[in-house]
């Protein structure tokens, strides 16, 4: 499968990313923003990190940046676009994704483990993991705390388009176990031709257990079953 | 436009050292002349009385490919590998504005360590607040985090290890010391050091605003009475454009385009370009006209004094400008040619063809002043405490008291703001004795950690500084890690004050046995002198950054226990020290004594034996003691996890606070599974170290037999509440 | 030409730094605080000297780029 | 008694965010901008009936919390 990783400057979790595809054997290839086209992808993956600095609102100005154009377009024709967490957030930017991603409760940037329960595993994204299944996957963000409207709501759980969520070790999906203030403990959702996937939890940060687990692997295989 | 005392003060230059100007320039200098003078003369730049002791360090070893010197220490880890790192102060910026100073403390040791070929791959830092109850500690601590944070995350290098302390010496003058570690090819390191005539000088990155030009941009604004009054600012760090730079950096160093390169650092362009010229025994020509400037009207003392973030300078080789334009230029950063190479060995600085400043480059570097400042020897001290007198505590008040303490609380709300993860390489993160980071791509890491110890410095400068090394050179093994080099940041009060004066030369002496005993060289480092004021100086505080290398990581070593039924063998021997130590300090505000001995000998074969014992793989869980003794060593090796400990009470020692509080070197805590117990007996016999079967792992409970029990969940809760509560 | 643009969270939207502004103002004592809303504040000058056309600008730039109108509000005001 | 308040850099303190959202404004076409300052806005309702007492009210609060005033300047105005 070919993918390609979306870099703005200010993108960090490029490189990890594309060694994650790569370990997964993906063809993978890196696309400069300034760039007007795209490689034939059947993935196209916008990383993590600051871009431009996070500067006026996280994702707000590489939504404006000239690749992202193409990027709508080949999401329209149904191409599979991953956003991680700076990249989830310049999807809501872009409109690609509905809602937005608010500062963390706490005002504070996370950086830890946290578990995440699989709510829908019937996607192109998702379908390696069980219904349910726990996942601890490490999130590192400033503004994760995802916010959307009542009707918006509705029509992510009447049509089963939320990923996953925060949950504790045991699966329970309470304010405890929310790390950012999310609503409904949201950590993940698709679009609603479920080819688009945003999500503020790594994976690309587990699939090594010498550095932490291996549990981010099945996002990857999901993808090239 | 006459230059008078009050403005030779402002730039803090001493007249005697503005008469030495005069003879050694034969002329008077003009204000741009006067504002070098004192960038390059001042402390910070000039080492004047660091550095007849600096001299001393032993900087040289198997490993070592660069020493002090250059931006940043090089060694050699195998393989065409090399490790570039060094720390470095940010003090009182941070004081001042905690978030941007601590931001830019991490951005400037960032470019220490690209700037040579380097990617940074790990930020540590090391931070010193005045004790919790100060009005101002709360929201220093706070500024000062989020600006590390703020800076590492972006730029997207974690922040793997630190230390975090209070003490009431730092109320007035808090400590900041950012330490970064880059990875290069050994066979493509970048130096500052020009070479060859006429080649173009190129200024790449960030506008030069008036950032930081100080007390002595005051000064200036009173002689030109036309110009609107010009506030010293503040720096303010830009993360964004230091990944840019970092990135376009790295991508010029593919090729051989560069001759030499340097970092816009303190005293900015100034610095920079006399420090690669007079190393090149070059001379240099500046346009300043040619200065991509942020602010109208700059001037050209403005232009040299500046200490704008984001900035570097760039020797290239001939006919490379085009193609070295074309990368910053993807990266949207200024590249302007702003001078060239020449053989004067001058500094000239022209503006609009004007020359308007001329200074021989060997009177800003070899010949600024070195002192030899008076000082004065510290005694070891005396005093004995009274134990007799002092009120009886139970144990188990004892260790919940320390692991209470804002010193002993766990610092996780610190260190989950840092993006501890980012490179996919951190195979252990803060809350071990060192952190590991993996080579990228190879099975090897390196194991880094920083430390301090300031009340056993203050004690005893000597036995202090030999403690420090120890300490830092422990925590490397504790992982598994052969300890490598170090990079140092010596913060110390005024060094016109002669017992500060000997407090650090006896530090330096003390780091400096050490070091050589250790074969572990000092490859880098930093002098921060004026902490605190002259009347109330800070305690020493010099800070130990280290690396230790582990040839194939397999599985990360720390302290965690792993099982039940394993036995705790204690390592090194135990003789109860507890003056200066942390249970006197928390329990009974006392802080007296001397501090422990550290005998070099016992460190060396206990450290490198309980390195055998992990190598082999016989080691479950390892731990070095430091700070409270065996109790606290042993309670940090349960906490979080889910497994505790059964202590026996031992036998000798009458006192028991002796035992489980005392600070004597050298020990380690090592958890054994019972079929390597003979194994790891025949290690210890073989080498002749002294230890003692203590107990063993059990579930759920730390406890010493017929003493205390209390479940590790407990002491998890009693060590997590601090910061929470702050 | 120049206007200011204020930039607010839309009122059903949680702001929890508000919130801790408010509570910090309260704590240290500025107690006859009632309420406080937090924002983002833009100065724009325009290369134009039609107020109608060069209004029109600055809110094509607000809606563009400064505020995101999911969650955000905005006022011009020209000064 | 409600009052507003623009808080922002000082002139000559690198303002790295503006120069960001400047660039992209005039990379999306906008290119009558001339120049755009950006900083923090707070709306703030007072207590207190008597204009220079609640306006000292929020002056304090600048100083105390709202403004830094190492790096920032603040404005206040009654609306
Ligand atoms: N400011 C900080 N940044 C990152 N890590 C920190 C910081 N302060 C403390 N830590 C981490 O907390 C742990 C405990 O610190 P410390 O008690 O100083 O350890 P040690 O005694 O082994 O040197 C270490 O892993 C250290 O890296
Ligand atoms: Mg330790």
């Amino acid at each position: 499968m070919n993918s390609s990783v979306i870099v703005f400057p200010g993108s960090n979790c490029d490189r990890d990313i594309a060694v994650a595809l790569e370990k997964m054997q993906f063809k993978n290839q890196m696309v400069w923003h300034k760039e007007t086209s795209l490689p034939k992808s059947d993935l196209i993956v916008i990383p993590g990190g600051f871009s431009y600095g996070d500067y006026l609102r996280s994702g707000a100005i590489a939504g404006k940046s000239l690749i992202i154009k193409e990027v709508i377009k080949a999401a329209n024709d149904g191409c599979l676009v991953l956003g991680i967490c700076n990249g989830f957030q310049i999807l809501t930017e872009t409109g690609l994704l509905k809602g937005a991603l608010l500062r963390n409760k706490n005002l504070k940037f996370i950086n830890k483990d946290t578990n995440i329960k699989v709510i829908n595993n019937n996607t192109k994204f998702t379908n390696k993991y069980k219904k349910d299944q726990i996942l601890k996957i490490n999130i590192a963000h400033n503004e994760g705390n995802y916010f959307t409207n009542p009707d918006h709501l509705k029509e992510l759980n009447d049509e089963n388009l939320i990923a996953f969520k925060y949950c504790d070790d045991k699966g329970n999906l309470d304010e405890d176990a929310n790390p950012n203030g999310s609503l409904k403990n949201i950590s993940g959702i698709f679009n609603s031709k479920k080819n688009i996937l945003g999500m503020m939890p790594h994976p690309e940060r587990m699939i090594d257990n010498l550095i932490s687990n291996t549990d981010g692997v099945n996002l990857f295989s999901s993808i090239l079953n | 436009m006459k230059i008078t005392n009050q403005i030779i003060q402002k730039h803090g230059l001493k007249i005697d050292e503005y008469k030495n100007i005069i003879k050694l320039l034969k002329r008077e200098p003009n204000l741009l002349e006067l504002g070098i003078f004192s960038a390059m003369w001042n402390e910070h730049c000039s080492y004047k009385s660091s550095r007849i002791h600096l001299k001393n360090l032993p900087t040289k070893g198997k490993q070592v490919i660069q020493g002090p010197g250059e931006n940043a220490g090089v060694i050699d880890i195998g393989d065409n590998d090399a490790i570039i790192f060094k720390i470095e102060s940010h003090n009182h910026p941070s004081y001042i504005e905690p978030y941007q100073g601590a931001a830019t403390g991490v951005g400037g040791i960032l470019r220490d360590v690209f700037t040579m070929g380097a990617r940074p791959i790990a930020l540590l830092n090391s931070i010193h607040f005045g004790c919790p109850e100060h009005f101002k500690t709360k929201s220093l601590l706070n500024g000062v985090v989020s600006g590390i944070g703020g800076y590492g995350n972006c730029i997207g290098i974690p922040t793997v290890a630190g230390e975090t302390k209070f003490n009431s010496t730092y109320n007035e003058n808090i400590l900041v010391n950012a330490m970064a570690v880059g990875h290069a090819r050994k066979d493509k390191i970048f130096y500052s050091k020009a070479k060859g005539l006429n080649k173009s000088v190129v200024y790449v990155g960030s506008k030069t605003g008036r950032d930081g030009i100080h007390g002595a941009s005051m000064a200036s604004a009173e002689f030109d009475e036309n110009s609107e009054e010009k506030k010293p600012t503040v720096q303010v760090g830009d993360p964004f454009t230091e990944k840019l730079l970092m990135e376009a950096c790295l991508e010029l160093m593919k090729d051989n385009s560069i001759i030499s390169i340097q970092d816009m650092g303190a005293a900015g362009l100034t610095s920079s370009s006399v420090e690669m010229a007079s190393k090149g025994e070059l001379g240099i020509e500046l346009y300043l006209d040619k200065v991509p400037c942020r602010e109208e009207n700059m001037t050209p003392y403005e232009m040299m004094l500046s200490e704008s973030q984001e900035r570097m300078l760039i020797i290239l080789e001939d006919g490379k400008e085009k193609h070295a334009k074309e990368i910053f230029k993807k990266w949207d950063l200024d590249f302007v040619i702003i001078g060239k190479t020449t053989d004067t060995k001058k500094l000239i600085l022209k503006y609009n063809d004007k020359i308007e400043g001329e200074i021989p480059l060997d009177l800003l570097a070899s010949k600024a002043p070195i002192y030899d400042r008076k000082w004065l020897k510290k005694k070891l001290p005396k005093t004995k405490i009274n134990f007799k007198s002092l009120k009886k505590i139970k144990i188990k008040d004892a260790l919940i008291k320390i692991l209470s303490s804002p010193n002993h609380s766990n610092k996780n709300w610190i260190t989950d703001q840092y993006d501890q993860m980012v490179m996919c390489d951190t195979a252990q993160k803060s809350g071990a004795d060192a952190a590991l980071i993996r080579i990228h791509g190879k099975d090897k890491a390196i194991a880094v950690s920083v430390d301090s110890s300031s009340n056993y410095c203050k004690a005893h400068p000597l036995s202090g500084g030999k403690q420090i090394v120890c300490e830092n050179w422990r925590n490397l093994i504790s992982v598994g890690a052969k300890p490598i080099a170090i990079t140092n940041c010596l913060n110390f009060g005024n060094p016109e004050n002669q017992e500060v004066m000997g407090e650090f030369a006896e530090c330096l002496i003390g780091i400096k046995e050490s070091c050589e005993f250790l074969d572990y060289p000092v490859v880098s480092g930093n002098v921060s002198f004026y902490n605190g004021t002259n009347k109330k100086n800070i305690s020493p505080t010099p800070v130990i950054g280290g690396i230790g290398l582990i040839k194939k990581l397999e599985k990360p070593m720390n302290h965690k226990l792993k099982d039940e039924n394993n036995h705790i063998l204690l390592i090194g021997k135990t003789f109860g020290h507890l003056e200066q130590s942390v249970f006197l300090e928390e329990n009974y505000s006392i802080i007296d004594g001397k501090p422990p001995e550290i005998n070099l000998i016992n460190e060396k074969n206990n450290g490198e034996s309980v390195l055998e014992i992990i190598k082999n793989n016989l080691a479950e869980s390892v731990h070095d003691i430091s700070t409270g003794g065996l109790l606290i060593a042993l309670s940090e090796m349960t906490m979080g996890g889910s497994y505790g400990v059964k202590i026996k009470k031992p036998k000798k020692l009458t006192n028991l606070v002796e035992y489980f509080f005392g600070e004597d070197q050298s020990r380690y805590v090592l958890e054994i599974k019972k079929s390597n117990l003979e194994n790891v007996e025949k290690i210890l016999k073989d080498n002749n170290i002294y230890y003692e079967n203590i107990g063993v792992t059990q579930k759920d409970y730390f406890e010493i037999e017929k003493e205390m029990k209390i479940t590790i969940k407990e002491l998890y809760n009693i060590n997590n509440q601090w910061y929470n509560n702050y | 030409m120049k206007f200011s643009v204020t930039v607010t969270l839309k009122k059903d939207v949680l702001d929890p730094q508000g919130k801790v502004v408010q509570n910090t103002l309260q704590n240290i004592g500025m107690d006859s605080l009632k309420s406080i809303r937090q924002g983002k504040y833009f100065e724009i000058e325009i290369n134009d000297n039609e107020e109608t056309a060069a209004k029109k600008k600055v809110d094509n730039m607000c809606k563009k780029l400064l505020a995101n109108l999911i969650i955000e509000d905005y006022k011009i005001n020209k000064i």
